[in-house]
């Protein structure tokens, strides 16, 4: 009984950051009904500048590279927008584009390097578990963003403009909401939020520079799993991932945990409803 | 067993709200029948769930006596019931004489390998609906466009492209949403001739339209539905004189001021 | 895509063109033998390509599961001329016949969903399939692959598969239009820009949808066969996710929903990549390439000359200011 | 259509005065071309990246000579760590450039996937991978693909030998998803028991995984006394000691050469003290012989040492130049080259051991080429 509590605790702490990438990766869906494919970049950029510049201050530049990563997506975003461009596969595809750039610039200057920071000593041992200060820290910290950002969405009138352009972008932008800069606002909260994933890898596991794909591709696997709808359902979602991937490792074969978060998404994508208005047309 | 659609004591829920609350209406072949009511009052609705896009909690539709009442919008098509979309949602790179070609889709016979194979049979099929397509591109007046794009075409046009595409599907039934919305005066004149040509052809049309002047000239019979209710019924010019359906108007402008004034 | 004025038995304009390109082009690119393997390669890619072409430009099914299919076309191609020596070409049937039924009882699942959750759950899918591959060492060789494959028949020179590749990629471009100048052909560009007005058309969305999928992964399996062959090695990283996100990229770039954009975006694309210098830099300047090709054509390299080639015939028509709103992408949410 | 331009390193030689009477001697015949497809990019770039380095330092420093005045051009092409691209790149630089013998592909995958293309355009490839499947004399291409790195098989016994020294009976194992770790766990199993060593439990993690406390949970729930990493990515190494210590999982930890990486001795923290790892040669830390030479001549580059990417890298280089000199006065073709490296033994090289190559031996490279280090105040530090 405690191993299985053990797994789904450890599961639960590295969830957090599949927590946190997938915060963005739901706020994107919601208000500019597209995908991010750089978050992973953005998490990558924040540690390399950060284990470059070191100390406090690097923390700063970290995040500080990330949002100026995820300014440059925003401009690609309304250079597309002003084009003309409505199809979402577009922005995510040129996101893509702008991830691979990332990595392959993270690449060239600091080379195949993995950027890992020792965190705190000593492990703490909570009820005959022992957990690293890092993780907990990293739980607690996404935690209160995950609480202050739903507060925020729920009520502020901040996200009541964003929920309205998120129902109806056309009758928000009637009703003089600023729809685009809502939508640029939300590209630049995936680089804080990518940012600050990147920081708190590199202070537990440590990531190079293939990491980025898979990071945002767990990011968006914890988003959907409950519905990529609320931030709210992503942060649970990671944590659902987190504890299904602990407990398979625990339990299962390699085979197996390889292949519960991909079984996970498949059986919630093809049972749910998620997406299903593009059938009904959403329309009269 | 009587000739027409009929739609008899249609009721529809959404969740706890209802939408549609006992409503009977009926289209005779070579026909229009019209339908009138304010937003909401649940027009939209009950094209639904005629069409099958909505199943209705109660009552039932039949098509010359046949029933059709549960059947999926595509089985629906195969007994002659064809419609429109209020706002029209075409492919910009279609050509107006492929558009029409889609309104074949429930009478054709060729195999989905067959045409991927390009086999005989198929590629005559496929000549022979280019030919069938011509005399609705005529009728309607679309024959000089066939190989424009549709979305170079003005709201108007698109919107006869669409009446041509339900023809195509050799519906005796066509049912129109709002198809003078957003029509220039003299479009919607070019609308209601074609309308009336369609109905003359022996084609039973329903249509939803707020223009009462458009009713009156096209339609020969009329119903009015208020939340989900029927108003009134009857001839176009008894159903726009009633009193409870000039109030629901006169309601509706009353609102609309309001909300005016408020903003 | 239907020209004004074309008929249906008027000559299939793809086919033709594709058809009298690489009669003109394989002579020549046959004279030299980097240019022969590359003409291979790109077969394949081209391959890919065009099935991301019908799955996506055509039916709207954004997929990423293109490489996984391909994957299971060249396993199985493999495995069954490796371990129960069957002869050249039966195989081809079944590596298209697996991924098509996979795809289609897939599709029956998915089809209602979005095209980002489509993504989704086809990268699901592709990547259940790639672990799947890795773990079945007895069947696949694991995570070291199958070597020793061998070639297709009297094929075994890369002049041999370079005809034989472009040679396939002739006969499904004209299948492709055959499919694309039919009633069904038409269904998918509806249910594509909106489901509703297709159901109201009489379509049964969800089954032609599936058969169009399946289409398209039979299409990859085809591509998976003739890599299987002309490589004669496999492994899991071989035709992986990787594949099919490129595979989109290149059909997206040259124009998806244009039948023959897909084999234009995957030469341009992979020429322009072989231009650029600098190995470690190679993925920045990929990635800044495909974000100038998506900001100068969004809708491909093929939507960008047909819109130039439309302002020449009629200088004075610019789009109707309607146009935009009709977008088909607008149906998507 | 297809344009193709290699992107060719062509190394001018500075023509210093030195070098003028070997060059006379070989000025009748043209330079000898090489090719190099090595994983410039993508996950394999951590060892493409050294090799190139290295190959590029040792060439310049040869001013692009043998030592009996032969010209070398070398013509490099990035595989991108992915098996299509290093089937291409090889038929690229055998038909474009005519290079007559090609160090790379780096990865196993890669060269398995060149090897038959190899074999029809009859160009020896010396492969820098460990993997067993390249040399096995059951390849219709065996004769084409030399190896000039220690197989995987000979490192797993080296370092299982090593714990087994220490009386550890119950043995657990971390590996990464991927061909390099799932050999090695396999082989692993087989030659354990042989020596005493039972692998009572194995867990594993895809390159991407960023939490691996579960992993090491396990692994302390079955009660091994060692465990082995099978591990190339050192963040994947760091993220299991991290997981290791925080889990209380103290045991002692060997690591297979994948870890044998500058950035994971610098990156890791206390936890890895003591970590036994297993290395081909040690420049980055402890370099003797020929790695000290290495050394300078990539620190006169810029570059620093990395791991032993450099010395297998080198070892094709100079098995390369071992053949064309071995060559002397006849016309050098892929079929020459390949027909004389199965003679070469004991040229020089940078990596430590003896090197040999014969018509049934392939691998060129043995135990002797091995190092055991210990992880010591984020060194690597070589065990006598």
């Amino acid at each position: 009984m405690l191993a299985i509590a053990e797994y789904v605790v450890r599961g639960a702490l590295s969830g957090a950051i599949y927590a946190l990438l997938a915060v963005p990766m739901s706020l994107m869906f919601v208000t500019v009904r597209t995908i991010d494919f750089a978050v992973g970049a953005y998490a990558l950029i924040a540690a390399a500048v950060c284990w470059s510049v070191g100390g406090a201050l690097g923390l700063a530049a970290g995040l500080g590279a990330a949002m100026a990563c995820a300014a440059f997506m925003a401009i690609i975003f309304l250079a597309l927008k002003r084009l003309g461009c409505e199809d979402h596969i577009i922005y995510a595809l040129a996101s893509f584009g702008l991830a691979t750039a990332l990595a392959s610039l993270v690449l060239w200057w600091w080379g195949t390097q993995a950027f890992v920071r020792d965190a705190f000593s000593d492990p703490w041992s909570v009820g005959g578990i022992r957990l690293a200060p890092q993780g907990v820290i990293n739980f607690a910290l996404i935690l209160l963003l995950v609480g202050a950002l739903h507060l925020l969405i729920q009520h502020t009138s901040l996200g009541r403009m964003m929920r309205a352009a998120a129902a109806n972008q056309t009758g928000a932008a009637l009703a003089s909401i600023p729809v685009q800069g809502i939508q640029v606002g939300t590209y630049l909260a995936g680089g804080l939020l990518g940012g600050l994933a990147g920081l708190l890898v590199l202070y537990s596991a440590g990531l190079d520079f293939t990491a980025p794909l898979g990071l945002t591709l767990s990011g968006f696997g914890a988003a959907i799993i409950f519905g990529i709808g609320s931030p709210l359902r992503g942060f649970f979602g990671g944590l659902a991932m987190g504890i299904a991937q602990a407990l398979a490792a625990g339990y299962a074969s390699a085979m197996v945990a390889g292949m519960v978060p991909f079984l996970f998404v498949l059986l919630v994508l093809t049972t749910s409803r998620f997406g299903e208005e593009a059938l009904a047309g959403g329309r009269p | 067993m009587s000739r027409g659609l009929t739609a008899t004591g249609i009721e529809v829920a959404f969740g706890g709200v209802h939408a549609l609350r006992g409503v009977d209406v009926a289209v005779e072949p070579g026909k229009v029948a019209g339908l009138i009511g304010r937003n909401g009052s649940g027009k939209t609705t009950l094209f639904n769930c005629i069409t099958g896009f909505v199943r209705p909690t109660a009552g039932r539709t039949t098509v010359d006596g046949v029933d059709v009442t549960s059947l999926p919008p595509d089985r629906v098509v195969k007994h002659g019931i064809a419609r429109t979309f209020q706002t029209p949602r075409v492919d910009p790179r279609a050509t107006v004489l492929s558009a029409v070609l889609c309104g074949f889709y429930s009478r054709v016979g060729a195999s989905f390998v067959g045409s991927l194979l390009g086999v005989p049979g198929a590629w005559r099929e496929e000549q022979r609906l280019h030919r069938r397509a011509e005399p609705i591109l005529e009728r309607l007046g679309l024959a000089e466009l066939r190989g424009r794009e549709v979305g170079q075409l003005s709201m108007g046009l698109i919107r006869l492209v669409e009446v041509a595409r339900c023809l195509a599907s050799g519906a005796r039934f066509v049912l129109l949403d709002e198809p003078a919305a957003g029509l220039t005066a003299a479009e919607q004149e070019r609308l209601a001739e074609q309308v009336r040509a369609v109905a003359a052809s022996g084609v039973g049309v329903l249509i939803v339209e707020h223009n009462i002047g458009l009713v009156r000239s096209l339609c020969d019979t009329a119903t009015a539905l208020e939340t989900g209710r029927v108003l009134c019924a009857g001839t176009p010019e008894a159903v726009v004189r009633d009193e409870r359906v000039m109030r629901s108007y006169l309601g509706a402008i009353g609102d609309l001021a309001a909300t005016e004034a408020a903003a | 895509m239907s020209f004004p004025g074309q008929r249906y038995l008027g000559p299939r304009p793809n086919t033709l063109i594709i058809a009298v390109c690489v009669l003109v082009a394989l002579p020549v690119v046959l004279t030299r033998p980097v240019w022969t393997d590359s003409a291979v390669v790109l077969g394949v890619y081209a391959l890919l390509g065009l099935s991301v072409g019908i799955s996506y430009g055509q039916a709207g099914i954004l997929t990423m599961s293109q490489g996984a299919f391909a994957a299971i076309g060249g396993y199985a191609a493999a495995i069954l001329t490796t371990r129960f020596g069957w002869p050249p070409y039966a195989d081809l049937l079944v590596a298209m016949a697996l991924p098509a039924a996979l795809a289609y009882g897939v599709a029956r699942l998915v089809t209602r969903l979005s095209p980002l959750a489509t993504a989704l759950a086809t990268l699901a899918l592709g990547s259940v399939i790639e672990i799947l591959i890795r773990n079945a060492d007895a069947l696949t060789g694991g995570y070291i692959g199958l070597a020793g494959i061998p070639s297709v028949g009297a094929i075994n020179t890369p002049a041999g598969y370079a005809c034989l590749a472009w040679g396939m990629i002739v006969v499904t471009v004209f299948l492709y239009e055959n499919l694309m100048c039919s009633a069904y052909g038409r269904a998918l560009n509806v249910l594509r820009v909106d489901q509703a007005r297709a159901r109201a058309d009489g379509i049964d969305v969800p089954a032609l949808m599936s058969a169009g999928f399946a289409v398209s992964a039979a299409v990859a399996g085809a591509a998976g066969w003739l890599y299987a062959h002309y490589i004669s090695f496999l492994s899991p990283e071989s035709l992986d996710t990787h594949i099919s996100i490129s595979a989109l990229l290149m059909a997206v770039i040259g124009g998806a929903g244009y039948i023959l954009g897909p084999i234009v975006g995957t030469l341009l694309f992979d020429g322009l990549t072989r231009l650029m210098p600098a190995a470690e830099l190679q993925g920045f300047f990929y990635g800044a390439a495909l974000i100038i090709i998506l900001l100068a054509a969004r809708t491909g390299i093929l939507g960008l000359l047909a819109g130039l080639a439309r302002r020449l015939r009629r200088p004075d028509a610019t789009p109707a200011p309607r146009a935009a709103n009709l977008s088909p992408q607008e149906s998507l949410p | 259509m297809i344009k193709s331009i290699t992107r060719r390193v062509v190394l001018a030689a500075a023509v210093a005065g030195l070098a003028a009477p070997a060059l006379a001697q070989g000025a009748d015949r043209g330079p000898v071309k090489l090719g190099a497809v090595l994983s410039l990019s993508g996950p394999a770039a951590v060892f493409g990246i050294p090799e190139r380095d290295a190959i590029q330092a040792v060439l310049k420093q040869m001013h692009s000579t043998t030592p009996d005045g032969r010209r070398i051009d070398l013509v490099l092409v990035d595989d991108k760590s992915n098996p299509t691209e290093a089937a291409r790149a090889v038929s690229q630089v055998i038909n474009n450039d005519q290079v007559v013998a090609i160090i790379g592909p780096s990865t196993g995958s890669g060269i398995l996937a060149a090897g038959p293309i190899a074999q029809r355009l009859k160009v020896p490839l010396l492969g820098p991978a460990g993997t067993l499947a390249i040399t096995d004399p059951k390849n219709e291409f065996y004769p084409w693909v030399f190896r000039v790195a220690p197989s995987d098989i000979v490192d797993i016994r080296v370092i299982l030998r090593d714990m087994a020294k220490s009386k550890t009976k119950k043995v657990g194992i971390f590996y990464q998803e991927d061909a390099y770790g799932k050999t090695g766990v396999d082989e692993a199993k087989i030659f354990g028991p042989t020596i005493g060593l039972n692998v009572v439990d194995t867990v594993s993690a895809p390159y991407t995984a960023t939490d691996l406390t579960a992993q090491a949970t396990k692994l302390r729930n079955a009660g091994v006394e060692a465990v082995f990493l099978q591990v190339s990515i050192s963040a994947l190494g760091s993220s299991f000691l991290k997981a290791a210590r925080q889990v209380g999982l103290d045991v002692p930890i060997y690591a297979n050469a994948g870890l044998a990486q500058r950035s994971f001795a610098e990156n890791t923290g206390p936890e890895a003290e003591g970590l036994r790892v297993l290395s081909i040669g040690n420049i980055p830390f402890d370099p003797v012989g020929g790695e000290v030479e290495l050394a300078k001549m990539l620190q006169a580059e810029g570059k620093v040492p990395q791991g032993w990417g450099e010395l297998v890298g080198t070892n094709a280089l100079m098995a390369a130049v071992a053949a064309i000199d071995a060559q002397k006065g006849k016309e050098i073709t892929g079929e020459s080259m390949r027909d004389t490296l199965e003679t070469l033994c004991n040229f020089k090289a940078y990596a430590r051991g003896k090197a040999c190559f014969a018509k049934d031996k392939h691998d060129g490279w043995g135990e002797d080429a091995l190092v055991i280090t210990e992880l010591r105040n984020k060194q690597l530090k070589t065990l006598d």
